[in-house]
C-alpha cells in the first residue's frame, strides 16, 4: 500500500507492505522494519530496532490526530492514486474564512454585526461552555460576511459560526 | 454515626466522597442532573435521586428539591463536596432546620467568612495580621484616594462578596483609581448583586499559601500543615503541593497558630482553610477563609497520612478530633495535578465530548481521584475538572519524578485535557527550585514553548497513521464483502483503494 | 547513576521496576517471549527485545541470551525481579563477568543462602537463633530418628534446595518417619535434583513474618520493619500486611537487629528478606532468606515512605544509604491482596484467557501495582498473579476498610480471579482481630461460605439479563437489516424471537 | 418482549416493555420500573426505587454470566415462544457424563485408563496451566467409557477429556 501522510502539515511518502510480526515500511525512501500489534481498537504498539512507542488515534471535531509519546499530531491520511486524495488541500488565506465552533457550546454573545469590518484576531463572539466564557477570535482581516452565530443557541464542534470575506 | 449521607454535588468530589462513606460502612446517596445520570459519581453511589434539568440552577443549586430527596431517602447528613452549595449559608440553615446534619460548618462561621469586609473586620479583633487596607466597603471616590495614598501604591480593589476575580482592579497610580473604582463596583454589582468594593494593598509577586485547619464541635482545633497554591490560570489554581518549598517548621508553627486563632475567633468547626498571601520577605497575611473541603485536599492527605473526610464525617457526628497537634507529623511531599477538558494548543477554550480511550496511571506514589470513564460523555453544562492526578514521594524531587512518570502513563482520548501543561511545568526549572508566586503560570506561559520531542516522533505517528490505514482497508474489505458499509472517517481515500485497486 | 537497565523477568514486576526507572530518567529495557509481545510490561518498556518462544526455559530463564541482548542494547544493568533468574547465583556471576552490573547481591551471598543447610550452618555460627533441628543433610533414617527423638514431634522433614512446599513433609510419630524421608526425599531429588534432607521442630500454627533488610556496598545495613505474611494456600502467600498485628517496637527492635546480623554474616548487600517463623509465645526462628525483592515489598513501602526499586538502583550504583535505622519510621497500616487469574467456585482452578472488561480501583489509600490491561489475552504460561491491590490507612482497619472498597470498584470480566476470596478474608473475624497463622486461610476455606448477598441482587441479575438480551435483540434487528449475520452468542433465542415475531 | 431466565438454577419469567428511561419490567408477575442506561458495551447502570447497581456481564467457557454486586451469577435466557428455548437443560446425572476442560492448558498425566472404574471425585488426570497442575475429578462413579485426552496436548476449556458412562 502506498500513503501520502501529512503529519502536522509536512507530507510523507509511506509505502508498506505486510510481513512477519508487522510492516516493512519505506518512508520518504527509507527502509523501516516495523514491528506492530494493534493491542486496542485505537493503541498500536510498535518495536522499532527495540525502541517501543505506543501509538493512540483519535477523531475530534473532524480532524484525526496520533499520539506518540504524549505529543498530538494532526494526521492526514490519502491514497496517492485515488482521486479524492488531490482534491481538497488548505482553505485559502486570500479567500472568504469560515470560523467554526472549536467546541460544543452555546453562543452568549454577538461581537461583532455582519458587514462590520474585523481586524485578525479581533473577538467576533462569545460561546460558553464548561462554565467558562470563550472569545472566538476572527482569523483574518476582513468584512464579517456572515454571522450563522445566533444568540442563545446551542452550537457543536465545527458548527459554522460566521464567514469572513 | 450517620447511617446514610447525601452528597449535593456532582464529579470526582462526589466519588471521593463515596468512597469515604464506604470505607465508613455508611450508604452513600448521589443526586443527578439530566446531564449526569450516566456520570460516575451516579454509577459508584448506592442511591441515586434525580434533581432536574441540566443547568446548575436547576439541578444542584436547588435547596428544596434536594432536601426534599433528603427526606425521602432518610439520609441522615449532607455532605455539600466544594463548589455549588458548599458555602452557601441559607443552605447550611436549610439542612440543619429539616434536621438533617451538614457536614460542614454553621451557617453563623459562613456568613462571618462569607464577606470578605465582615471577616477582615472580625479578623482586626481577633488581632490576625492581614493585608493592609480598608476593613469596610468604601463610600466614595475620595475616601479611597485618601486610604490608597496612606498605604501607597500599587493597591488592589477587591468586591466584599467577591471569587474568582470578579470585581477585583490592580491600581498603579491615583489617576486611575477613580474609574478603577466604578468599574469595580459595577462589575461587583452585576456578579454578586452587591456593589460593596474595599481597598488592599497590591502585594507584588505573592505567593499563596493556604493553611488546612480542623476544628471539632468541642472547641478542639488543630492545623494540618500548609499547602503551596500559586501556579494559577486566570485566578483558578492548577497545581497545588504540600508542603510549601519556602515553609519551614517554623514558619509553619506561626502560620498555623494564626489560621487556629482565625477559626476559633470564627466558632469554626469541620474542616476549613485559611488563604494567605505571602510577599517576598516571606510575611504572610489573612486573604480570607474557605468554610468548605478544598478541591487540593488530596496533598495534605498524602503528607499527614490522615483522611480528611473521614475526619469530618466523624466530627458532623459530634466526637472529638482523634489526635492532638502535637500528634500531626508531615512525611514526604505531595503534589497536585488538577486534569481540565481543555485545550493547551487551542488557547485554553473547554473541550467536552466523548472520551473513547482512556488509560490511566498507578503504582507506587500515585494517587488518581477521578469523576470519569472510558465510554462517558463529558457535558458541555459544568465546571471542566476531569481529575486530580497526585503524585506522593519522599521528597520534593521525587514526588515530581513520580507525577511526571504517571502523566507519561496517562492518556485521555477523544477530547483535549491540559495534561501537556503539567509535563511542562515538572520540568521547569523555576518549579524545580521552587521559585514560584501567582504570576508564574503566565510567564511561563508567555516564554517560547518548544515541543520536547524525539527526532523519530514524526516518522513514528506517519508510520502509525498509515498501519491504521492500512488495517482499516482490510477490515473493510472483509466487511464490504459481507455487504455492511464501513463507516469510519480515518481514512476515505484508503478505502477507496481497496475498492478501485 | 545507570543509563539503561534491562529488566529480566516479566509482568507486574517488571512495570514497577520501568516505573521507578522513569522516576530516576533511566532507559528501561524489557525483554519477551512470543506469548508477550503485547504484555504490559512490552508497552511501558523504552525498549524491548524478544528472548525466545513461550516455555520460560526458552526465555526468561536463557542467561546467554539475556546477556546478549544486554550488550546489544547497551543496558549497563539489570534488574532480576523475583522469581525466574533472581536468585540463581550463575546468573548473577554471569552478569558480573559480562560487566553489566546484577541489581542484588553477589552470587557468593546468594550461594550462602540458596541451601538452607548450608544457611543454617552459617546462621549457628552468627549465634541466629533459629528452628531446632540438623543443620546438615540427613544420612541415614536412624539418624533422622535419632534426631526427632531429641527434638520432640512432630518434626518437618525439609528439602535443603527446597521452595514452594516441594520435598517437604510433616512427621507426627516416629512410626511415619522412615516413609516420610523416602518421600521427601525422592520429591526433593525430582524438584531440584538435590535429595538432601534434614529435619526441623514442626511448629504448631506458626505465623509467617519476614523482615525486610537493606544493605549498601560500605558496610551498612538496616532493617525496614516485618511484614505479617501467614495467610497462605498451598505454601503461596495470599495477603501480606505491615506492620504485623502482633509484633511491637521492642519485637520489632530485636527481629531487625537478628535480620542485620544475618545480612552481615552473608556479606548481604541490596535488598533482602529474612524470613522468621514465630510461635504462639511470639518466639521468632530464622527459617530463610530471600536474596531479592519480595512480591510483597509494597507493602513496606507504604509503611516507611521508601521506594525500595529507587533504594535498590541506588545501591547497585555504589551509592550509600541515605538515611541511618533511627531515621525509620513506620507510619499507618498496608495490606496487599495478590489477584490471581484463578477461580474460587471451581477448585481454585487457573483462569487464563482475555480481559474483556477491566475497571480497576483508584482513590485515597489504595495502591495497585499491575501487569494486566482490557483486551489483553492472559497467556497460559505462566505464574497467574495479575496484579497487587495494596489498601494503605492510619491503621489496620482504615487500610482493610480502604482494601474493601477498593475490592468493591474491581472488575475483571472474561476471565476469573480470586478478588471474592479477599472479600471474605477482610470481613472474617479471626482476620480483624489479627489471630492469624499459616493454617488460617485453609481453616477458613473449609468453613462454609454463605454468599454474601442483598435480598434484591438475583433479581437484578435476572433484570440485567434480559435487558442485555433485548437490547441485543434491537441490535441484532438492525444489523440484520443490512444483511451482516449477527454473531454473539448472548441469547440465541432472543434474536429468534426478533425474527419471528 | 418475554423471557424466561435462569439464574443460578432458578427460572424466572420477565416480560419487560421500554418506557421513557428504561424499561417497565414484570418479574415473576411483580411491576418493577427499572431505570437502565447502556454506559459500556457490558455494562448496565440500573436503577430501581432509587438503588443503583451495576451490571456487568461476561461469556465464559461457553457459559454466560452476570454481575451483580461483585457477586457472579450464571444466566441463561431463552424465548419461552422459540423452540430453541425448550431443548437443551441440565445433562442427566444418571446417564453418562463429559468431563470437559475447566480452562485452557496442556494434559500432563493421565490418572486412569480407559474401562477402568473411578469413585466421585477421583482424580482422573492432571492438566498444566499458569505453572499449576490441576487435577481433574470425576463427576461421579463409574467406568471411564472414553479417554480422549493425550498427555502433552494442549486442551482449550470446554474440550472433552473423558466420558465416564
Amino acid at each position: 500500500m502506498i500513503y501520502d501522510i501529512t503529519i502536522d502539515g509536512k507530507v510523507h511518502k509511506l509505502n508498506m507492505r505486510r510481513k512477519e510480526n508487522g510492516w516493512q515500511c519505506q518512508l520518504d525512501g527509507r527502509e523501516i522494519a516495523v514491528d506492530a500489534v494493534l493491542m486496542q481498537p485505537n493503541m498500536l504498539s510498535i518495536i522499532v530496532d527495540g525502541r517501543v512507542y505506543e501509538v493512540q488515534r483519535e477523531s475530534l471535531a473532524g480532524e484525526n490526530h496520533v499520539w506518540v509519546a504524549g505529543i498530538r499530531y494532526k494526521a492526514e491520511v490519502s491514497d496517492p492514486r485515488s482521486l479524492r486524495g488531490r482534491k481538497g488541500g488548505a482553505a485559502n488565506e486570500s479567500g472568504p474564512r469560515k470560523i467554526t465552533a472549536p467546541m460544543p457550546g452555546k453562543v452568549v454573545r454577538l461581537l461583532v454585526s455582519e458587514k462590520s469590518e474585523v481586524e485578525a484576531g479581533q473577538g467576533v463572539m462569545v460561546v460558553e461552555a464548561m462554565k467558562m466564557q470563550n472569545e472566538i477570535k476572527s482569523p483574518k482581516k476582513g468584512i464579517v460576511q456572515k454571522l450563522t452565530a445566533v444568540v442563545g443557541a446551542a452550537v457543536n464542534a465545527g458548527d459554522v459560526l460566521a464567514v469572513i470575506e | 454515626m450517620f447511617k446514610k449521607i447525601l452528597i449535593a454535588n456532582r464529579g470526582e468530589i462526589v466519588v471521593r466522597v463515596i468512597r469515604a462513606c464506604h470505607e465508613l460502612g455508611i450508604a452513600a446517596v448521589a443526586v443527578y442532573s439530566d446531564a449526569d445520570r450516566a456520570a460516575l459519581h451516579v454509577r459508584k453511589a448506592d442511591e441515586a435521586y434525580r434533581l432536574g434539568p441540566a443547568p446548575a440552577s436547576e439541578s444542584y443549586l436547588k435547596i428544596e428539591t434536594i432536601l426534599d430527596v433528603a427526606k425521602k431517602c432518610r439520609a441522615d447528613a449532607i455532605h455539600p463536596g466544594y463548589g455549588f452549595l458548599s458555602e452557601n449559608a441559607k443552605f447550611a440553615r436549610a439542612c440543619a432546620e429539616a434536621g438533617v446534619k451538614f457536614i460542614g460548618p454553621s451557617a453563623a462561621s459562613m456568613e462571618m467568612m462569607g464577606s470578605k469586609t465582615r471577616a477582615r473586620q472580625n479578623m482586626e479583633k481577633a488581632g490576625i495580621p492581614f493585608v493592609p487596607g480598608t476593613s469596610r466597603g468604601l463610600e466614595s471616590p475620595e475616601q479611597a484616594l485618601q486610604v490608597a495614598d496612606k498605604i501607597g501604591y500599587p493597591i488592589m480593589l477587591k468586591a466584599a462578596a467577591g471569587g474568582g476575580g470578579k470585581g477585583m482592579r490592580l491600581v498603579h497610580t491615583a489617576g486611575e483609581l477613580k474609574a478603577a473604582l466604578e468599574a469595580a463596583q459595577s462589575e461587583a454589582q452585576r456578579s454578586f448583586g452587591d456593589s460593596e468594593v474595599y481597598i488592599e494593598k497590591a502585594i507584588v509577586n505573592p505567593r499563596h499559601i493556604e493553611m488546612q485547619v480542623l476544628a471539632d464541635e468541642h472547641g478542639n482545633t488543630v492545623y494540618l500543615g500548609e499547602r503551596e497554591c500559586s501556579i494559577q490560570r486566570r485566578h483558578q489554581k492548577v497545581v497545588e503541593e504540600a508542603p510549601s518549598p519556602i515553609v519551614d517548621a517554623d514558619m509553619r508553627r506561626r502560620m498555623g497558630e494564626v489560621a487556629v486563632r482565625v477559626a476559633k475567633a470564627a466558632n469554626y468547626a469541620n474542616a476549613g482553610t485559611i488563604e494567605f498571601l505571602v510577599d517576598q520577605q516571606k510575611n504572610f497575611y489573612f486573604l480570607e477563609m474557605n468554610t468548605r473541603l478544598q478541591v487540593e485536599h488530596p496533598v495534605t492527605e498524602l503528607v499527614t497520612g490522615l483522611d480528611l473526610v473521614h475526619l469530618q464525617i466523624h466530627i458532623a457526628a459530634g466526637q472529638k478530633l482523634p489526635f492532638k497537634q502535637e500528634d500531626v507529623q508531615l512525611r514526604g511531599h505531595a503534589i497536585e495535578c488538577r486534569i481540565y477538558a481543555e485545550d493547551p494548543e487551542n488557547n485554553y477554550f473547554p473541550s467536552p465530548g466523548k472520551i473513547v480511550t482512556l488509560a490511566e496511571p498507578a503504582g507506587p506514589g500515585i494517587r488518581l481521584d477521578g469523576g470519569i470513564y472510558e465510554g462517558w460523555t463529558v457535558p458541555i453544562d459544568y465546571d471542566p475538572l476531569l481529575a486530580k492526578l497526585v503524585g506522593y514521594g519522599a521528597d520534593r524531587s521525587q514526588a515530581t519524578m513520580r507525577l511526571e512518570r504517571a502523566l507519561g502513563e496517562y492518556f485521555v482520548g477523544g477530547i483535549q485535557t491540559n495534561a501537556g501543561l503539567f509535563r511542562r511545568i515538572l520540568k521547569d526549572a523555576d518549579f524545580q527550585a521552587g521559585r514560584l508566586d501567582t504570576g508564574y503560570l503566565d510567564r511561563l506561559l508567555k516564554s517560547s514553548s518548544e515541543k520536547i520531542e524525539p527526532a523519530s516522533s514524526k516518522e513514528i505517528a506517519a508510520i502509525g497513521a498509515g498501519i491504521f490505514a492500512a488495517l482499516e482497508t482490510e477490515s473493510a474489505a472483509t466487511r464490504n464483502d459481507s455487504g455492511k458499509p464501513s463507516k469510519s472517517e480515518w481514512t476515505k481515500t484508503a478505502r477507496a483503494e481497496a475498492l478501485h485497486s
